[in-house]
């Protein structure tokens, strides 16, 4: 139950930099996601906090206190290790109540809150057990419940749930969920799980080479992603870019032609060169498909492709397609739709309102809201 | 410069001599060069401590091995184990070949006792090299100080070391002497000589049961444990001449050979005030312990020849006179009658010394304990039983029963 | 973490892959199967065997014979060197010393061991050079410390006393004294091999997991607790071979009080292994000589079994 | 580490330094002090400095033979146990053989005087102390058996810390058993081998009591050397201090040097869970 | 390139039964993933292939040839451990090369595999680095590049991409199928990702409690589940149960009743008593929903629900619902439809011929195949 605040904090590895001039303020009772591609910093960053490693620079405050340089036993904070970290010597109930022990909470609280914890990451069954007797999955859950049997100020949690399984990992992710709305503690959790991020964040970090993209609520990071890096990493299926150029028509339309597009945006303070070589981004779940032969509303926004290859998974299909132009382009849509066959020709047609610009250089958003597209048609 | 003609046919041949860390090793090593480019007999030397050497020859020859030619040995100590096992060549065809013995060896100059000492059952089997036994150095300063003269008798010791004691307030011990178990004999045995008693009698029965051995035992540990320094049960020569050195005993009753450390300037805080006198003698007379060292011959040696050629070199008068020079207290009399010899007497404190050593030549005892086989358990068993004593938690009355029949069982 | 593979019934490492043990396996599919455990266990066994069977069959043979220096072939007296060991009062003296030292310096030097040992394992600069230096007293030959010891434990001249008499303290004879003798000699024998016990811990400090203390210090654990409840459990089976490389010597604590004190004053330090020397060499009776160090090789071989055992203990 | 845990360090290395160092000092102190000075009471800190013992000292032995003579036996020792001993605690620990690992312990359990004369009857029987080379063979023979037990209990533990994950991972990688000892295990103990090789050494570099009866006056090591300053009539304080420093000096080096290996955390990074 | 079989392996640890009596067929070539809950004996079972692990009975063949006992150097086998087990006094260049090395393959060789496969994992920057120097996803690429390198007959991978964000994941899962696709070789892959299970393999396994539950291809797991335990463990988020009897209506058709829904569906050949306790399974996609004010459909085969929770993952929302009689009831609908609020009644018309029909006790199918239900309206 603490704010945690970084201030310009720098990591450097000798020679490595790991993490770079972050700030960040993570706000009490929040349940903060950091995502980023791996090798990012995001480690690093909770290792910081936790008081395991020391900034090489910078300042991190803890409920307005400055930690950076305190003892991680002074922190009270609880983390699960994206290696375990677990005591070999000490069977799952030990591990999980070594904590409780050592603040000489009475037996029967410690067991009550074991035995709770276990029974919550179905342990319950392996507390007499060594670590190494344990699977992956079982070791990852004693190290979660090492954490969540604590009450700390903060929660700091690497990748709790990767070894799980889809159903064990619904279960948790919702009882963790229920635990931070229970205790109402700060959670800095990453994860690299667009699910777990998109549905238990209170607030989104998007990192990637040690330098946070962009920080915002789950729907702002996936509707209105800050830069090219931030909507090509969320969604998965990633993004489709469109190679084009931009080119202002008039003072409220500018113009994107790429790929056999022709397509005008609304759009009055945004200030380019003509030609300015730009991306269209498109979510493979905002297009429709047709057959060639009957697209009703055919026209120059509509992409032709041709189907690769078509993935199906279940409740839903993947197509990967390729334009006339040679780009490649998924396209996701409802199981029970009908599914085009490999090799097929399709057109796509554009939710152009839920597209997205960026420069082709810097990789910048050229503009800060989605775009309502004028179909040509 | 020696004749020396059998010794030229032994070119190449190589002994090995276990040896001591003892004044007559330390004098001799100088000299050896020159016996090896005289004969062309290689001297392979090993020096160890007294135990060392012990462990090494009697493991050596135990396997019968011709690892050792010559060695130093103690007949006091082991010589009768020893010659029981059969480990020493007897000497006795060497010195009668006159092939092997040129006249100018000189057998007759070596002096009875020490001489005597190295026979077991009237058979020869080493030739003694240093003579020492126990006198009584002594601060003359300090004497002078408190006015007090050479102890005459044993009480008079006793009292001097008092004198001392108290009148210092105890920043100077009275008598610095042995305390260690096995080293005690040595020093103590004159105690019980002047008493007028052999370890034991005639029949061979252990003497501890009169009245004189317990006297001799109580004054002994009277005079360690009241007038000697505190942890005096640990103490042997280091000890004491360490405390004598640096001033801190007015007296230390110790072996003869302890002359070279305690006047030496590198060593010693007293030089130039130190005196030395015999132990004074008791009811029974004058009879400290007389000890002689001597080297012996394996009889498991290849070399035998070279062997003897080098004992007959080492002991020759001439390589005895020029050890007496570095202070080894020679066996041999001539050596004493010796001008140059005498020269090198100048000092007073050599003289005393000389005159000192004189009477334990003379009157000694050669026995530094019982005459047992089992030398060392014996020497141990009495120490131990004086010990007793020093430290109070016996009377000399038990010790010497303790003793007495210990004895009896070690004669068994 | 690790995770115990290829497992046989106890969770040891099965030399090859191969079915389960059965009955009919023959000795040579059982060698086959074992051949590389074989390979790396035999040189060291043979070794070992060619190295110490003649010497102890001998010192059998020693014990049961009167032996005298010099003889050829020496009565057989069957066991009345052991009969004699059971009535020497100083054989019972001299065990008691031996257990006494050996409670005594272990325990004192397991705990500064310990202590030593995880002050060692803090990376600071100069902790390289410490580590060298402060392993010094093992690293010097013992008859140097024993005499170096004599000089400063000298009642009268030595540093030890002087320290005490300008701290105003009652003053000690230290080795002469047949009451502070044993504590004396246990000092310097602490001195001595505490070091080396912190070396054996630091290496097996080094040789840890990390992540165990990272969890710990999370975990909220005091530098202490850390230490009861993390580090010394990981670190057990090495205190255990610390443990018992020490006790295998202290049981046969010889030098120092052979340098010192020769078992004095009034045979206050006389340990099994001195008086089975004293017997052997200054008395030249090897025979019982022999006995006495059968008798201790039982012993020290009981002791190790005993902690050797525990030590498997520790790390399954 | 935090300042305050630097500080906290520093005072404990300068207690320890004194309690433990302090008596090694004053042994170097007093190879430089006169025999006088070394007895003097009350002792003296501050004194004219001679390198007499030591001039002495390089005067009377050959001390260049005497120290080679000291390596090739230490260092064979350690050499010899390290080659037998390693690979034995190697398969000790990864195949539980315990009593193996007892058996070879016997060697130091028995007190060495124990073996003093059924080796030296062999020895001499087979006439090897008169022969140098087989006497360094002899002695570096004698001196593995106190090597060798030291050094497989050693690593015994260091094995037994190796994640087997990482064995099994080799094995995946097509590698023999023999090559995941040498590739695998061996690297991954080399804290363990530095220790056992500053433990073995001296141990073998101390030890006296084989060489004084079995090495013959070429094959004398240096330890040996220290005893010839105790004897009868007199006791060189300074010259036996000043030996007892020299000696120390190589094993020091070693010391020194050898520590490099004692890396921490070897394993890490290397499996999780 | 091989044939993998275990012909009734058991694997028991002092006690622990973790995997039981199991006969599994992998075919030369084929991509095969095992996928089951935490524990339930995927790892023990790779290892036994991997001849890691002796199986307590059983017996393992590959390419025909029995090497149940065989050292695993002479399976030719190369396999990604879960926990890694990178050497870590080895660089990653090192830790790649090692197999090649010791198969004392030409230097110029090893180099371009290690460079490729390190190209292929992002982690050419890296080679130089020991495995601590590496944060966990780049530690799990490292493993997996250590297998890559090679060509073995059979890889084994246990989860190797659990560690990796969505980007890298669906990149190197690309990269394993093309992988795949070149060498021809045999797969056995864990994973406990849906995604991956579904998009990779060729068929997989459901394991449970140490069994296997049912080998299909993906298709065959997803439509036909042989029980419930399959049923509900593929699939996320999870098919739905209701509760209901199940009676004989005429020789052609059966009527389930329960939670206020009462539909007929059509079989001939199931023998049941009257009224026997079954569930119903669908999946949350086979549904849809119609304000309840104006279904046009309404009839008592459709299910009154209201709306708890609504989770939006971009593409598609997830309702979290409760029929009348209070069962929990998942319904996933596309993002781009309208989407109920939060405490909205809703009818969901169910999808009744891809519906199941599960033994409530013993979790058995009732039928072998999906039911065309005869809807009642
Ligand atoms: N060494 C062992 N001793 C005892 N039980 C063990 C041992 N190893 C594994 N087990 C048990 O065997 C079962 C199967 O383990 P396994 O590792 O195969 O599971 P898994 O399917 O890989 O699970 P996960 O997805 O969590 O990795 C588990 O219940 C585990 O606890
Ligand atoms: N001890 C170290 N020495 C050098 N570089 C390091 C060290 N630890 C981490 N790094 C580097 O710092 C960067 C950030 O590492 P970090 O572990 O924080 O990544 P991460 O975001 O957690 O990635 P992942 O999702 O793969 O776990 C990585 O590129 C890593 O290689
Ligand atoms: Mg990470
Ligand atoms: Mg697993």
């Amino acid at each position: 139950m603490a704010k945690v605040e970084l201030r310009g904090i720098t990591k450097i590895f000798n020679g490595t930099v790991a993490v770079r001039k972050t700030d960040l303020e993570i706000c009490d009772g929040e349940f903060m996601v950091l995502v980023g591609p791996s090798g990012c910093g995001k480690t690093t960053t909770l290792r910081m906090v936790a008081g395991l490693e020391m900034p090489s620079d910078g300042m991190i405050l803890i409920g307005e206190k400055d930690v950076t340089y305190a003892e991680p036993k002074n922190r009270d904070i609880a983390m699960v290790f994206q290696s375990y970290a677990l005591y070999p010597h000490m069977t799952v109930y030990e591990n999980m109540a070594f904590h409780l022990k050592i603040k000489k909470m009475d037996k029967k609280e410690i067991d009550e809150r074991v035995q709770n914890a276990a029974a919550l990451l179905g342990l319950s069954n392996y507390l007499a057990r060594y670590p190494k007797q344990l699977s992956g999955g079982q070791r990852q859950r004693v190290a979660l419940g090492r954490a969540i049997v604590r009450q700390p100020q903060v929660f700091l949690m690497d990748e709790p749930l990767s070894n799980l399984d889809a159903k064990l990992r619904v279960q948790t992710r919702a009882e963790l969920i229920k635990l931070h709305q229970k205790l109402k503690t700060t959670f800095i959790y990453v994860t690299h799980d667009q699910t777990e991020a998109m549905t238990m964040g209170t607030r989104i970090v998007v990192m990637k080479d040690g330098k946070i993209q962009q920080v915002g609520t789950p729907a702002e990071i996936y509707n209105h992603p800050a830069n090219l890096f931030v909507a090509t990493f969320i969604g998965s299926p990633a993004m489709n870019l469109l190679e084009g150029t931009l080119t202002r028509e008039t003072d409220h339309l500018l113009r994107f032609c790429g790929n056999g597009i022709s397509v005008q945006f609304p759009n009055t303070d945004l200030k380019i060169d003509n030609n300015s070589k730009v991306l269209l981004g498109i979510r493979p779940e905002n297009m429709n498909i047709y057959p060639v032969e009957n697209n009703p509303n055919f026209n120059d926004s509509c992409l032709r492709c041709m189907v690769e290859v078509v993935e199906h998974i279940g409740s839903e299909a993947i197509l990967h397609t390729r334009t006339e132009h040679q780009e490649y382009m998924i396209i996701k849509i409802p199981g029970h739709a009908k599914i085009p066959a490999v090799g097929a020709q399709i057109q796509a047609q554009i939710f152009y309102g839920k597209t997205h610009l960026f420069d082709a250089d810097s990789g910048n958003k050229l503009c800060t809201r989605s775009y309502g597209a004028v179909e040509n048609c | 410069g020696q004749s020396n003609q059998p010794a030229q046919t032994k070119k190449d041949v190589t002994i090995n001599l276990l040896a001591q860390n003892h004044p007559w090793t330390n004098a001799i090593q100088p000299f050896i060069p020159d016996f090896e480019k005289q004969t062309g007999i290689k001297v392979n030397m090993q020096i160890l401590t007294e135990q060392q050497t012990r462990d090494k020859s009697l493991m050596t020859l135990q396997a019968k091995s011709p690892d050792i030619d010559v060695w130093m040995s103690l007949k006091s100590f082991e010589g009768l184990a020893y010659y029981k096992a059969g480990f020493y060549e007897p000497l006795d065809k060497y010195l009668n070949d006159p092939k092997l013995t040129p006249k100018e060896y000189n057998v007759a100059d070596f002096m009875k006792g020490p001489f005597t000492g190295e026979k077991i059952d009237n058979k020869l089997v080493g030739i003694p090299i240093i003579v020492e036994g126990p006198v009584v150095f002594y601060r003359k300063d300090v004497f002078q100080q408190y006015n007090i003269s050479v102890p005459k008798n044993m009480d008079e010791l006793l009292e001097a070391a008092k004198t001392i004691q108290e009148k210092s307030n105890g920043e100077i011990y009275g008598m610095a002497t042995r305390g260690l178990p096995q080293a005690i004999p040595y020093t103590f045995g004159a105690f019980l000589h002047n008493m007028g008693l052999e370890w034991m009698d005639a029949s061979g029965k252990p003497n501890f049961d009169k009245p004189e051995a317990i006297k001799a035992i109580d004054m002994y540990a009277t005079l360690t444990s009241k007038y000697g320094p505190p942890g005096v049960v640990n103490n042997t020569f280091y000890q004491s001449s360490a405390l004598f050195a640096q001033g801190k005993a007015a007296m230390e009753y110790e072996s003869s050979n302890e002359l070279s450390t305690i006047t030496n300037p590198q060593n010693s805080r007293v030089v130039g005030k130190i005196g030395v006198f015999s132990l004074p003698p008791g009811p029974g007379g004058n009879h400290p312990t007389v000890l002689q060292w001597g080297v012996s011959i394996s009889a498991f040696s290849k070399n035998k020849e070279a062997a003897w050629e080098f004992i007959r070199w080492a002991t020759s008068p001439e390589m005895q006179r020029k050890l007496a020079e570095k202070g080894i207290a020679s066996p041999r009399s001539s050596v004493w009658d010796n001008a140059e010899f005498k020269k090198t007497l100048e000092e007073p404190v050599k003289q005393e010394w000389a005159a000192a050593l004189r009477i334990v030549m003379d009157n000694g005892n050669p026995e530094v304990g019982p005459p047992v086989t089992k030398q060392a358990e014996a020497r141990k068993m009495i120490g131990t039983a004086i010990d007793k004593v020093i430290l109070g938690t016996a009377t000399a009355q038990e010790a010497a029963s303790e003793i007495q029949q210990k004895l009896l069982e070690v004669l068994k | 973490m690790t995770r115990m593979s290829i497992t046989g019934k106890d969770g040891a490492l099965q030399p090859h892959p191969s079915p389960p043990m059965n009955d009919t396996e023959t000795f040579w599919g059982l060698l086959k199967k074992f051949r590389v455990p074989i390979m790396m266990v035999s040189p060291a066994a043979i070794f070992t065997v060619i190295m110490i069977l003649f010497p102890i069959l001998y010192s059998a043979y020693l014990s049961l014979v009167k032996w005298t220096p010099g003889s050829e072939d020496a009565p057989f007296v069957g066991l009345a060197n052991y009969i004699r060991m059971f009535q020497d009062p100083t054989f019972w003296l001299a065990l008691g010393i031996t257990l006494k030292l050996f409670l005594v310096c272990l325990f004192f030097e397991t705990i500064i061991g310990i202590y030593l040992g995880i002050l060692l394992s803090r990376e600071v600069p100069g902790q390289k050079i410490f580590q060298a230096l402060i392993l010094l007293p093992s690293i010097i030959a013992s008859v140097a410390i024993g005499m170096m010891w004599i000089l400063i434990y000298d009642p009268t001249l030595g540093v030890a006393n002087y320290f005490l008499k300008s701290f105003g303290l009652k003053q000690l004879v230290w080795l002469a004294d047949p009451d502070m003798v044993l504590a004396a000699i246990a000092i310097i024998d602490i001195w001595e091999w505490s070091p080396f016990m912190a070396l054996i811990i630091t290496g097996g400090m080094r040789a840890l997991p990390t992540d165990p203390f990272e969890a710990a210090v999370i975990d909220g654990a005091s530098r202490w607790q850390i230490f009861k409840y993390v580090t010394l459990p990981l670190l057990r089976p090495v205190i255990m071979v610390a443990i018992l490389l020490r006790s295998v010597d202290l049981i046969r604590f010889f030098d120092t009080i052979y340098i010192m004190t020769k078992g004095g004053p009034n045979d206050a330090s006389t340990t099994l292994n001195v008086y089975s020397y004293l017997q052997g060499f200054s008395y030249m009776d090897m025979s019982y000589g022999s006995a006495i160090m059968l008798f201790l090789l039982a012993l020290v071989m009981l002791f190790s079994l005993i902690i050797s055992a525990l030590r498997r203990k520790a790390v399954s | 580490m935090r300042k305050k845990d630097y500080i906290l360090t520093y005072l404990q290395y300068f207690i320890l330094i004194l309690l433990f160092i302090g008596p090694v000092l004053w042994m170097i102190l007093s190879s430089l002090k006169s025999n006088l000075d070394i007895t003097a009471y009350p002792p003296i800190l501050f004194f004219q400095p001679t390198f007499n013992n030591y001039t002495e000292l390089f005067k009377i032995y050959p001390f260049a033979k005497y120290i080679i003579n000291s390596f090739i036996i230490a260092g064979g020792s350690t050499l010899l146990g390290l080659i037998l001993g390693v690979p034995a605690a190697y398969a000790i620990a990864r195949y539980r053989l315990h009593s193996i690992a007892f058996f070879t312990l016997i060697s130091r359990m028995a007190p060495g005087v124990l073996f003093l004369i059924p080796w030296y009857l062999i020895a001499s029987k087979l006439e090897i102390t008169g022969n140098n080379f087989l006497d360094y063979i002899m002695l570096i023979l004698t001196h593995a058996v106190i090597t060798l037990p030291l050094i497989i209990w050693l690593m015994i533990s260091y094995f037994e810390e190796i994640p087997i994950d990482l064995e099994e991972s080799a094995l995946i990688d097509g590698c023999g058993r023999w090559r995941i000892f040498f590739q695998i295990a061996l690297p991954l103990s080399l804290p363990g081998i530095a220790v056992s090789v500053i433990l073995s050494f001296i141990f073998s570099w101390n030890y006296f009591l084989f060489a004084l009866t079995l090495a013959n006056n070429s094959t004398m090591p240096l330890t040996v050397i220290a005893f010839n300053f105790i004897g009868e009539g007199a006791t060189n304080w300074g010259g036996l201090m000043a030996a007892a420093t020299i000696i120390s000096l190589p094993a020091l080096l070693l010391t020194l040097f050898a520590q490099r290996l004692l890396i921490k955390g070897l394993t890490a990074g290397a499996v999780k869970g």
